[in-house]
Parts: C-alpha cells; sequence; structure tokens
C-alpha cells in the first residue's frame, strides 16, 4: 500500500482503470479477506479472537498516527480507548434504561466523541512538545487515570466494571447482534472505514505536517506551522479513533474494566504497533492481528508464552526495527527486483539460521519449564518428536548446541553474506 | 519610519548571560531591496537572523515587520506575517522528496493550513506552483529523489526554493552560498536575483564577490553593532569599514 | 494421554497454529475425560496464587481418578489464563464452551466472578445446547450470592457476610475486643468488610469502639508503617481486615517491625505466601475465619485427609494444601454428575441445589435459594505449637473455636430465574 | 500530631531512600547514555532474588556485595550485546528494548524461582528495635538502609566530584559529544555505566527485597515511581533524584498519615457540598485514597510548568 504520490507521474500515463485498481486493490483484497474469514473459523471464540483484532487494528492503527506519523511516543494511549470504551457502555446502559433509540452500530461513535473529548483536554497539556516530555506526561496521566479509576467508581463501576448487552438496541439493517457473526461483521465494517479513514489522513495537509514535525519540528515552524498544533490535532485525531475501537471493544466484550485506560493496554497496543511496523501503514495491522492471536493462542499451548512474547519483541528491536511488515516489504521488494541469487537467497539463509537458533531456544525454554515448574522433573517430556527425561545432561547439551549453532552461523556468517548481498544490490528501498 | 519599510529594528539587544552579542542595532529595511549584512566572525549576524526570525528572544528593543512589531513572537506567527527563512546549515524535510519538500512550503501559504478533510494531492493550486518552483530551481529531474540524497548544491537550491514557496515578502537567507565553490556560487546568485525579484531580501554573506554584486545595500556588524549601512560604493570608501574589517581584504 | 498432550504442547512452542489442532486431536483422543475449565492469573503478577489454584484442583482430579474416575471417566483440569482480566476471563468462558467443555471454575478476584457470571448467563441463554456450570470457590462478594444471583452459579466458599458474622460472634463470646480498628482494601470486597463489619459489631458488641477506619488502595501500597502509626495512635486492641496477599502480609510484618501489640481478625491469614512472609511475626496475633485448616486434621483425627494433607505437600512442597473448598467442590460435583448421569449443565445443576454433603468438618448444604454453600466455620490463631506449620515457615494454625453450619449463615435476599 | 509529623517524616525518609538508591543508577544512565531504561527495576528485583539465592549459602553480609557485582556483570552484558546492537537505530528503538528486556527478566524469574514470594528475611544481627518512640518501635533494619542509602550517596559523590571517572561521567551528563571529542572510548564508558547503574538498583533490591516483599511483580510495582522520581529530580542529575525521592516519600507517607479532604477544607470556611452533588466524590475524597495518585500529579504538573525537573541541567 505504498503511497501513490511517488509516482504520480509515471502512473499519469496509463489508463485510469488500472491506476484506481492499483490503489483500491489492496482495500479490495483486505476487504474480501476480512468477509471471507469467518467461513473458516466460525467458532464463537475464533469471532471473538477476530473480533479483538479488528477493534486492535484500529486502535494501534491510531496508535501509529502518534508514534509513526508524528513520532510521539505514548505510554498512555489506553486512555483514550478505555475511556471511549466507557462513554459507549453508559450508552449502551442508558438505551437499555430508557429504550432510547440510537441504533448500536452507531454506538462506537459515542466512544469515539468521548475518545474526541479526552484527547482535547489531555491533548492540551501534554503535545506541548514532544520526546522524552512527552513520553513522560503520557506515562504519568496513563497513571493518573488508571488509578482514578478505583476512585471514582461511578464511572468506572469500581473493580467489576460496568456491564451491558449488546442485543438490546435497535440495529439499522436489523441484525440481531446475538451471535459472535454478525458482531464480527459489524467490527470488519467499522474496522475497514476507520482503517481507510486513517490511510486518507495520512495524505491531508495535516498528515503531511505530521511527518514534517516528526522529522524536522524546526523547519515545520518556518515554513508557517506550529508544532504544538500540528501534535494536537494529531492526537485528538488519534485519540478519536482509539475512542472509537474502545466504543467497539465493549460492543463486542459487553463488559469494560478500568483495565482498559490501564498501562498494561497501552504497551499492548505499542507493542502491536512496533511488532508489526511503524512506517509501513499496514504496520500496525499485522502487529495487532499477530499479538491478538500470540495472546489468545499461545498461552493456551505454553506456559512460556510471555516469555516468548517478550523475546519476539526483543528480536524485532534488535534485528527487524522497520516491523516484520517492513521486512517482508524489504523482502518483497528485493523479490520484485528479481536478484534472486543476490539478496533473496542470502536472506533466506540468514532466515533459515534464525529458525535454527529459534528451534534451539523453544527447546531450552520449555525444557527449563519442566525442569523448574513440572511437580516430578524427572518425568519425560514430548519435546518436538522426540520425547526426553529433562534431569539428564543430554538433551541440554544437544538444544544449547543447536541455539549457539544457530546463533554462530547467523552473526559470523549469515548476516555478513546477507549485508554484502543487499549492499551489492543496492540496499534496501 | 514611511510605509516604504518592510522591516525595521530599534535599539535590538540580545545577552547571553553576561555575554552582550547584540549592542543595540537600529536598521531599516525598505521594500524591494537587496541588503546584505557582512561582518567578521562572531559579530552577531546569524544572532540577528535568529532574532529576526523568532528563534531567539530578543533581550531588549522591537522589530517590526511592516509596521507591526514581531518581537518575541514564535517563528510560524512570524513566518504567516510575511517573512521566511533559510538556514546556513541545510534544514530540510531530510525523507521528503524534492516534490513533497516544495509542497510542504507552500501548504500554509496557500490556505490550506491544518486541514485534514482534504487531500494534499487534490489541490491542483499547490501541485501546479511546486512544478512551477521545481523548475525555476532546476530540480525537475530530481522531483521523486529524498531530499537527503540530493547533492550539496541542489540541497541549498531547494533550501532557497522552499524560503521563498510560501510567497513571503521578506526573506532572510543566512549564508546561501557557504561552502560552495565558484561556478557553483554564481549559479546560487542568478537563481537568487532571478527568483526574488519581487521580494525584500536580507541576506548574510561572506563571499565579497558576491556582496557587491547583488547588494542594493549593506549594513557592516562587528561586535554586536552597527558601524556602517549604505550603498555599496559609500560602504567600500567608509574609513571605519577598511579599518574595522574590509581593509586588508579589499586592497 | 498426559504424556501426548505434553508432545502436543512442545510441539506447539514451534508452530502455534498447526500444532493447537494437534493438541486438540489428542485430547478428543483419549477416552472423553469430564472437563473442567479452570481460569484464573497463570500469568503476571497473581500467577502465584492462580498456579496453587491449580495444583489443589489437578492434585484432588488426580485423586478421583485413581478412585476411579466420575462414571468411569476421568477428570481433567484445562488450565486457562485470565491474568486476572475480567474480560478475559469472559472470553475464556467463551471458549471453554466452544470447546464443549461442561464446568468452569473460578475464586480470585469478586471482579472475575461477576464477568464469569455475566459471561455464563448470556452463554446460556443465547447458546442453549451449550450450556456451562460456574463453580465458585473463592470469590466472597455478597451479590455473587444475593442482587446478582444466578442459577449457573454455585458457590463452595463463605460469602465475606458469613465470615463477619461467624467472626463477630466469637468476638462477642471471647469479649476481649475493646477498641476495634479497621483497615481494608479500598474496593468492593474491602468496602463490604468494613461495612458489615460495622453493623454487626454494633448490633453484637455496643460496648465495642470501632476507633478508626482506613481504606487503601488495593496492591499498592509498599510500605504500611504510616497505616500501622495511625493504628496505634488511634489506641486499637484489635484490627478487623479483609485484606489479602500482599496487603496482608505487609500491614502484618509492619505492625510487628513497629511492635504494635494489638490482635489481627483476618480473612485470608493462611492464604498462599502470607505465612511463609509473616514467619514468627505473626504468632499469637493474628487469626483467620476459615472453613478449615490443616490442624482440624489433627484435632478431630481425620486420618484419611491427614493422608491427602501429606500426599500434596509431598508433590508440591513449596505450598500446602490450603483450599478444603477444593475438596468438598470436586466431591461434590462428583456426587452431582453421578446423580444426574450427564455432565448437562441443568440436570447437574439440579443435582447440587440442595445438596448435603459429608465432608471431613461436617455436613455441608448447598443452599438451593442462593446457590451458597452453608458449612462450618474455623476461627483459628497463628501459632508455633502446632503439628503441621504453614508453608515451613515455623508457625501453623490452632482453632480457637468452630462455628457450627446452622450458625455460619446469613439470610439471602437471591430471587432466581429457574430455567 | 508531632508523632504524626515525626513518623510520617522517618517513614517518608525510608521510602524516599529506597527509590533515591533505584532512580539514582538510572538517572545516570539516562543523563550519560540517553537511554530511558526502562528495564531499571527489574534490574532491582534481580538484585533481591540474587541476594536472597546467593544469601542462603553466603549470608546476608557477603550477598550485600555480590549481588550487586552479579547483577552489574549481567547490566554490561546487557549493555554490550543488546542495546549497543539497538543503538544505531535511535533512541526510541532503544527505549522499547528495555521495555522488551522488562517482560523477558520478570518471566524468567517466575522460571527459576517460582511465582510465590521468597522468604527473604531481615539478617539476625540487624533483627532488633533501635529506639522507641512515643511507644512505637524503629526497626534497626530501617536504619540500616538510611545508612546504606546515605552511604551511597556519599560514595556517588566522591565518585563522580573527585576521580577522573567520575569527571568523565559529569562532563557526559551536560555534554554527552565531548566525552568522545576528549578521546574516551565511549561505547566502553557506556558499558561501565550502564553495569555501574545496574549495580546501584540491585543494590536497593538487596535491602528493598527485605524491606518490602520479594515476589515477582516488583518491578512492575516499581517501576513507573521511579521514572517520576527520575523525571521530577531532573534527568541526570543524583542531587535531584535524592531530592524528588525525598519529596515523593515524604509527600506519600504524609498523605497516607492524615484523612484530610476538600470536603474538611471546606468546612473551615463554613463551606458544604452535598453528599449527593456532581463533584462529591471528589470532595469528599480524603488525602488516604488519593496518595497513590500524587507522585503522578507531581509528574503530570512538573513536565507542563518545569520540564527540566528540579535540578536538570538540561531539558530533553
Amino acid at each position: 500500500m505504498s503511497a501513490s504520490q511517488t509516482n504520480a507521474r509515471a502512473l499519469a500515463d496509463t489508463p485510469v482503470a488500472r491506476v484506481w485498481l492499483q490503489r483500491a486493490g489492496p482495500w479490495l483484497v483486505a476487504a474480501v479477506i476480512a468477509l471471507a474469514v469467518p467461513l473458516f473459523m466460525h467458532s464463537s471464540h475464533a469471532l471473538t479472537m477476530l473480533s479483538h483484532m479488528g477493534v486492535m487494528v484500529i486502535f494501534a492503527l491510531s496508535y501509529n498516527m502518534l508514534l509513526g506519523n508524528t513520532g510521539l511516543l505514548s505510554f498512555g494511549h489506553a486512555v483514550y480507548f478505555g475511556l471511549g470504551g466507557y462513554m459507549a457502555m453508559h450508552m449502551l446502559r442508558y438505551i437499555e434504561a430508557t429504550g432510547f433509540g440510537l441504533p448500536l452500530e452507531l454506538v462506537p461513535l459515542v466512544g469515539a466523541a468521548g475518545g474526541l473529548l479526552f484527547g482535547l483536554i489531555f491533548g492540551a497539556v501534554s503535545t506541548r512538545r514532544a520526546g522524552v516530555v512527552f513520553a513522560m506526561i503520557s506515562l504519568g496521566i496513563g497513571e493518573l487515570v488508571s488509578s482514578s479509576s478505583l476512585m471514582f467508581t461511578g464511572f468506572f463501576g469500581g473493580e467489576s466494571g460496568l456491564y451491558g448487552n449488546r442485543t438490546v438496541p435497535a440495529s439499522l439493517v436489523g441484525a440481531e447482534y446475538s451471535s459472535g457473526l454478525s458482531t464480527y461483521y459489524l467490527v470488519a465494517v467499522w474496522a475497514f472505514i476507520a482503517a481507510l479513514a486513517m490511510y486518507l489522513l495520512r495524505k491531508t495537509p495535516l498528515g503531511w505536517m505530521a511527518n514534517a514535525v516528526r522529522d524536522n519540528p524546526e523547519r515545520a515552524q518556518f515554513v508557517g506551522y506550529s508544532p504544538q498544533m500540528v501534535r494536537f490535532f494529531q492526537f485528538v485525531l488519534a485519540s478519536f479513533f482509539a475512542g472509537l475501537a474502545g466504543g467497539l471493544f465493549i460492543i463486542v466484550d459487553e463488559i469494560i474494566t478500568a483495565e482498559t485506560v490501564g498501562m498494561v493496554q497501552s504497551g499492548v497496543v505499542l507493542l502491536s504497533a512496533y511488532i508489526g511496523g511503524i512506517l509501513v501503514f499496514i504496520g500496525p495491522v499485522v502487529g495487532a492481528i499477530l499479538v491478538v492471536f500470540l495472546e489468545s493462542e499461545l498461552s493456551a499451548i505454553t506456559n512460556a508464552w510471555l516469555l516468548y512474547f517478550g523475546l519476539l519483541f526483543v528480536a524485532v528491536v534488535m534485528f527487524a526495527p522497520q516491523g516484520l511488515a517492513g521486512l517482508a516489504l524489504q523482502w518483497y521488494g528485493a523479490w520484485r527486483a528479481g536478484d534472486w541469487r543476490g539478496s533473496v537467497a542470502a536472506r533466506l539463509y540468514a532466515a533459515g539460521s534464525m529458525l535454527v537458533a529459534f528451534l534451539g531456544l523453544v527447546a531450552v525454554i520449555e525444557m527449563a519449564y519442566h525442569l523448574f515448574q513440572h511437580w516430578n522433573p524427572e518425568q519425560p517430556m514430548g519435546l518436538f518428536m522426540f520425547t526426553v527425561n529433562v534431569t539428564n545432561a543430554l538433551p541440554w547439551l544437544l538444544a544449547f548446541a543447536v541455539l549457539a549453532a544457530g546463533i554462530a552461523v547467523f552473526i559470523f556468517h549469515a548476516r555478513p553474506v546477507m549485508q554484502r548481498a543487499i549492499h551489492a544490490s543496492g540496499g534496501d528501498r | 519610519m514611511s510605509d516604504h519599510t518592510a522591516l525595521a529594528l530599534h535599539g535590538l539587544t540580545k545577552d547571553f548571560g553576561r555575554a552582550k552579542i547584540i549592542r543595540g542595532v537600529d536598521l531599516d529595511v525598505p521594500r524591494g531591496e537587496r541588503h546584505v549584512i557582512i561582518g567578521p566572525n562572531g559579530a552577531g549576524k546569524s544572532t540577528l537572523f535568529n532574532l529576526i526570525s523568532g528563534r531567539m528572544e530578543p533581550t531588549s528593543g522591537a522589530i517590526e515587520l511592516f509596521g507591526r512589531g514581531i518581537g518575541g513572537l514564535p517563528p510560524h506567527r512570524i513566518n504567516r506575517m510575511g517573512l521566511s527563512r533559510s538556514f546556513q546549515v541545510t534544514n530540510l524535510f531530510q525523507n521528503m522528496t524534492v516534490m513533497q519538500n516544495l509542497r510542504c512550503a507552500l501548504l500554509w501559504s496557500r490556505g490550506h493550513g491544518y486541514a485534514f478533510w482534504k487531500l494534499v494531492n487534490a489541490q491542483p493550486d499547490v501541485t501546479a506552483r511546486a512544478e512551477e518552483l521545481m523548475e525555476r530551481l532546476n530540480l525537475t529531474a530530481k522531483r521523486d529523489v529524498q531530499a537527503s540524497l540530493l547533492t550539496y548544491a541542489e540541497q541549498r537550491a531547494l533550501e532557497i526554493g522552499a524560503t521563498i514557496a510560501s510567497g513571503a515578502e521578506v526573506l532572510l537567507l543566512d549564508e546561501p552560498t557557504a561552502g560552495m565553490s565558484r561556478s557553483e556560487a554564481d549559479a546560487m546568485v542568478e537563481l537568487i536575483r532571478e527568483i526574488t525579484q519581487d521580494c525584500t531580501l536580507v541576506l548574510v554573506e561572506h563571499d565579497l564577490g558576491v556582496v557587491f554584486n547583488l547588494a542594493d545595500r549593506i549594513t557592516v556588524l562587528v561586535y554586536g553593532e552597527v558601524i556602517a549601512s549604505d550603498v555599496p560604493e559609500a560602504v567600500r570608501a567608509n574609513a571605519a569599514v577598511q579599518e574595522a574589517y574590509l581593509g586588508t581584504e579589499v586592497h | 494421554m498426559n504424556h501426548r498432550r505434553r508432545m502436543a504442547r512442545a510441539l506447539a512452542g514451534l508452530a502455534a497454529a498447526g500444532a493447537m489442532t494437534v493438541a486438540s486431536l489428542a485430547s478428543a483422543q483419549s477416552g472423553d475425560p469430564i472437563r473442567i475449565a479452570y481460569i484464573e492469573p497463570l500469568s503476571g503478577p497473581f500467577a502465584n496464587v492462580g498456579d496453587a489454584g491449580l495444583k489443589h484442583f489437578r492434585f484432588a482430579a488426580d485423586r478421583i481418578n485413581d478412585e476411579g474416575g466420575i462414571m468411569g471417566r476421568p477428570v481433567e483440569i484445562v488450565p486457562m489464563d485470565n491474568s486476572q482480566s475480567p474480560s478475559e476471563s469472559a472470553q475464556l468462558v467463551q471458549r471453554a464452551a466452544d470447546q464443549g467443555i461442561p464446568f468452569v471454575t473460578q475464586g480470585n478476584g469478586s471482579n472475575v466472578a461477576s464477568a464469569i457470571v455475566q459471561s455464563v448467563n448470556r452463554n446460556n441463554q443465547r447458546n442453549p445446547d451449550n450450556r456451562l456450570l460456574y463453580l465458585n470457590y473463592a470469590a466472597v462478594d455478597p451479590a455473587l450470592t444475593n442482587e446478582n444471583c444466578s442459577f449457573w452459579h454455585f458457590r463452595f466458599d463463605a460469602e465475606s457476610r458469613i465470615k463477619i458474622e461467624a467472626l463477630t460472634n466469637y468476638m462477642a463470646e471471647e469479649g476481649e475486643a475493646e477498641k476495634v480498628y479497621l483497615i481494608n482494601q479500598d474496593y468492593s470486597h474491602g468496602h463490604v468488610v468494613e461495612e458489615q463489619a460495622r453493623q454487626m459489631l454494633a448490633e453484637k458488641m455496643p460496648d465495642v469502639e470501632i476507633v478508626g477506619s482506613a481504606l487503601h488502595p488495593i496492591g499498592q501500597v509498599r510500605d504500611f508503617a504510616p497505616y500501622v502509626s495511625r493504628i496505634r495512635q488511634s489506641g486499637a486492641d484489635t484490627v478487623i481486615t479483609g485484606n489479602w496477599g500482599n496487603d496482608l502480609t505487609l500491614l502484618v510484618e509492619a505492625a510487628d517491625d513497629a511492635g504494635l501489640d494489638v490482635t489481627f481478625h483476618t480473612y485470608y491469614g493462611g492464604g498462599l505466601g502470607v505465612p511463609a512472609a509473616l514467619g514468627e511475626a505473626g504468632a499469637g496475633q493474628l487469626t483467620q475465619i476459615t472453613e478449615w485448616h490443616a490442624n482440624v486434621n489433627v484435632d478431630e483425627g481425620h486420618d484419611e485427609y491427614r493422608e491427602w494433607y501429606e500426599a500434596f505437600a509431598e508433590r508440591y512442597p513449596e505450598i500446602d494444601w490450603y483450599y478444603h473448598r477444593v475438596y468438598n467442590q470436586m466431591y461434590m460435583l462428583k456426587a452431582a454428575v453421578e446423580e444426574a448421569g450427564t455432565t448437562a449443565a441443568e440436570p447437574v445443576a439440579h443435582a447440587l441445589e440442595g445438596m448435603e454433603f459429608e465432608s471431613q468438618t461436617g455436613t455441608v448444604t448447598m443452599r438451593a435459594k442462593d446457590h451458597q454453600i452453608i458449612q462450618p466455620m474455623y476461627i483459628s490463631v497463628m501459632d508455633t505449637d502446632v503439628t503441621y506449620d504453614a508453608e515451613n515457615s515455623g508457625v501453623g494454625f490452632r482453632t480457637l473455636a468452630k462455628i457450627p453450619a446452622s450458625e455460619a449463615t446469613v439470610e439471602s435476599s437471591c430471587e432466581m430465574d429457574r430455567p | 500530631m508531632l508523632e504524626t509529623i515525626v513518623f510520617s517524616l522517618l517513614n517518608g525518609l525510608l521510602y524516599g531512600m529506597l527509590l533515591f538508591m533505584l532512580s539514582s543508577g538510572l538517572t545516570l544512565i539516562f543523563g550519560m547514555m540517553g537511554v530511558l531504561n526502562f528495564a531499571h527495576a527489574s534490574f532491582y528485583m534481580l538484585g533481591a532474588y540474587f541476594a536472597y539465592t546467593i544469601g542462603l549459602y553466603t549470608g546476608f553480609w557477603v550477598a550485600l556485595f555480590l549481588a550487586p557485582v552479579a547483577v552489574g556483570l549481567i547490566g554490561a552484558a546487557v549493555e554490550r550485546f543488546g542495546l549497543r546492537q539497538v543503538h544505531q537505530f535511535g533512541h526510541v528503538p532503544e527505549l522499547l528494548f528495555t521495555f522488551g528486556l522488562a517482560y523477558v527478566v520478570e518471566e524468567l524469574v517466575r522460571l527459576f524461582w517460582g511465582n510465590v514470594p521468597m522468604d527473604y528475611r531481615v539478617p539476625e544481627a540487624l533483627d532488633f528495635p533501635l529506639f522507641s518512640l512515643f511507644g512505637t518501635n524503629y526497626p534497626a533494619f530501617r536504619a540500616f538502609v538510611l545508612v546504606v542509602a546515605v552511604v551511597m550517596f556519599i560514595g556517588l559523590w566522591v565518585l563522580l566530584k573527585r576521580t577522573r571517572a567520575g569527571l568523565i561521567i559529569q562532563a557526559s551528563l551536560s555534554r554527552p559529544d565531548m566525552v568522545s571529542a576528549l578521546g574516551h572510548n565511549v561505547p566502553q564508558v557506556f558499558t561501565w555505566v550502564f553495569a555501574f547503574g545496574t549495580g546501584l538498583a540491585a543494590l536497593g533490591g538487596v535491602v528493598g527485597g527485605i524491606q518490602l516483599v520479594t515476589e515477582p511483580g516488583m518491578a512492575f510495582m516499581m517501576g513507573p515511581i521511579v521514572f517520576v522520581v527520575v523525571v521530577v529530580g531532573g534527568l541526570g542529575s543524583i542531587q535531584g533524584a535524592l531530592i524528588a525521592s525525598v519529596l515523593i516519600g515524604v509527600l506519600q507517607t504524609f498523605a497516607l498519615s492524615v484523612d484530610w479532604s476538600l470536603a474538611e477544607l471546606g468546612a473551615l470556611f463554613g463551606y458544604a457540598v452535598s453528599q449527593e452533588s456532581f463533584f462529591a466524590t471528589l470532595w469528599y475524597l480524603d488525602t488516604t485514597r488519593i496518595a497513590p495518585i500524587l507522585p503522578y500529579l507531581l509528574l503530570v504538573l512538573m513536565l507542563i510548568f518545569r520540564p527540566r525537573g528540579l535540578m536538570g541541567k538540561r531539558e530533553t
């Protein structure tokens, strides 16, 4: 989905239909995938997970309006997500209590309005500066709001949170919303609209100047823009979309608790956006989907899931700062450029050596969890295709050997080879 | 002060702690004039620019742009009142292309402000003006090249382009030919002369060839004070200037 | 079967999605166990509590399986990590329903419990073919068996008001307290404790003066010394607290450090980690109100249950068998399933309603009106001179009073919708 | 009232000193390397766990020295093989690296030591009441914590002001670019500063783990408050960190020791708000309940009105 403005001139000669296809193509593919996924994953749990992915996609994209587009590192973005969610929940309960005629499909807009409102209030004090000062203010506001959540029980519902029933309000399209499927489609439609809106926002004067302020706030001042105002507007809009995500979230879960405004939630959205890649539009989308999937599925498989999660994040920061989507785009670029023997093979080689190291690491971690956490470590455990006894030295030696070999090959051979190959083919685009 | 004055400084001073860098500068720049400020290193030329453009706040004194006080205003407000500047060290949006840099510089003056309801690409006036500027800067061939990948001279040209793009009536150019070869500098002077025909120009320059080539009037700044401000011939003949600054170089 | 599941689990680390299928295949093939979803924090700051509970349930399940299972089918505990999050828990209920698991159990955090009740109610209403029962083993918020009671919810721990009722009865009888200080966590559980303690003390012991009270933020206070000096200045001789976890440990440690000589009446003084952290600091000073403690086995001569306790200690040396209610819950569930002849939620719920069960401590009854268990309660004090110490701390609990089930009860306002 | 004040001061000072032990290393690391180390509290936690485990074999006094050294070495390895790799990408990835590291450390601690709190106790030699005031004992260990913190502050002071290494560090606190100009091997200096800073945090953990509780959530609890101290004190300023630590410690303890609310203040001036009114929650909120948010309020206000903190030399 790279911006089309860079090759607008080249496109000027091609037929209009093709231009449109090129621009709209990715969106059509995304829409088709979003519509078709429930055909393959239709258990209600899977639908809930998919709905959460949709919510998280909006939330992570809105986060990236700050981090990727404007260069603002926030540790408190969940404040707007959560407060938006609370506003929407109060509306849902109001509808339940009074029969007020707002259709369910529009309830997320109440959340968005809530996000906008609090974005205006907190944005005014926090966007005066960028950098570390902004990051720390966002941390402080995040802690303030999440600590206040247990004091103002009227609004936050105390530690049990608030419940609502999504089947009560009327529907614009006559849907029931008692099943996960209809809810998923509601989320998907909103996610599509919000993603498109945020994509287009990047192409407006404000979106451009956000990039300009991120890269060179001083220069931006000398072309007439106040960096503070640019940051403020971006912040408010990002809060708007975060609130929208919060409003959808309460429709999916029908419950909201104080943790939605908390530090953990703020951390998760940061991780999602960064793992996906903050410099490409699709990055946060990929990151959000991956993180929701891992959170939901990996925890059911292994006790060590948080450790894997942390390691994945650290690995991305260290080896792929452009994020997974950014990395994939680079690979795709290399493949498109046709230099198969050049960098693609070298990249595969490097990835292969990392995979070997990863297998060794998984073996070590799983054995360690067995050794330290099983009530009887002498009981044999299954590991890949083997049955091992973790109280013996041999499996440990083997696992560490595989890990060390993978790392050594990567550092001393594969990575230099890959870097040379990339360099030879003119670097990454 | 007459209606013809574009930029006026009255008793301007700037202290850094106990160091007095600007010690009471008075200056009138009439509309349409090409005014060059010269002076030895450390005379306070760049500081003067920083004060005028709002990058620093003056300690005392007044700055007036078309008769309105601008001392202490933030840079973007001053810019919007019709004053634009370039920097001694190239200061562009390095990650953006030539075209994007020019468009960014045009957005405010074309009235697009903080708009988030319209697309930049859908603004033909901005595109047309940027194309035109690019042509005049001889950068059309580099349209989609990132600013950071341009040659030095091209970056300087783009810097000038971005400065004038906003259509400001008063331009401050800080050593536009610094670090250039003779031929590059000549080309730059021609470019400046050509594209600043309708503007008031205030220029800091070291290269005396450039100075006497461009200037309608010259101000000599030494240790934060103006020791002469006159037409080039008069400055060349001024004994104090010769003694303080020009002496060895001219003769 | 265990082995195959493990193998599947390790494989999963490699390729999450693929391995999941393997895991579900592996468990589906192995003789149709009766599964109970255990929804508790298994990661994050509260993981220790969730982990300990899981060990209790696994142990009890293994015992039942060794005895031939339930209707010949093995019992399997399916751990699900909710990270102590109500909304995460609501999703996990969904997952349990998807997987056809008929029972969910949970206990830590009344907020999580009410989310699960909501979620179970909703599922059972929207999804009549795939209903669930929620077996609550520790969440004590009275609302769950009063205004928010549900046909699908059964509580195997005494609710908060019952504990206060029993405690104040004991205090009135003993008559030593003159000045009482109330310190609690600033959330609904703490509020209930404070409110009920005020009310019942006023009713039963009008001479007792409540000299002060404090609500402190839950889980955030690192140094209780300021609270301790307030307690001291108030001149209190007795403190009542519903605190749990670190909030209790730190409070009593700080009191000990400052040389504060008061009696602490607690809900969770024997709770996981508290005795280990307190050690002898709590001896003679700290009481708890529970449905059982280890030395009951000695006092009342429950030899079989002593063996159970010791086998657990051998298997998990780092913690003790603490939740007697897990025993009650598992065996009552076994009885109910066998009576109903099925694991379907509705018949099992009807079988559980009103069930009387002979537990070690006496007869316990699942009150039909609100699904609150009614059982004997013990007030016990931390002491060094006991047979079983808690968590290798050198101190254990000695019974001060046993309150018979008939007295350990309060009225319920529950008006239940029955299917 | 006097009693309240004396004990608030004593307790606040103690808590403040614990905060100082954690934050001095962080502020050093930030001042010099520009890295806001989110994993700093994780090193504090490692200090507590290491001291507990080492102490099982050697006793407390040896562990008091060995644990910080061991954690410092781990810190050096983290800097050398992790942060340095990330350094080329800029400050945000550096910060995020430490953010991820905090997750990993917590999980590893859970893996090796389990989820239950450790039985990490006051050493026998210090397990007695030092003095008694208004009938309340003041335990010797608390005094010991104060002594350790004061010794640490003096040691840091001497190190920074009186030694060559200290001069380099000081120089780079205000002008990081100058150090390489003077011909110092900057990456190596970074490694040592990071190791030293994490070692200081670990020392805080050795005593803090006893004073508070040694459990896997301890890092998560202390993490944000340490940032508050460092920012309020002024990034890179040791004295600032000390003042801010004590300020926050005393402020929070004091708020806990008295039961004031706006309602009482209002009552003094004969002004009352009904319990039902919209702002009643706020009006009747007493200081005890506000205490935990005070540091964050201070943080936000400080950043709005004086972003360089109390003693900061430069704005970030």
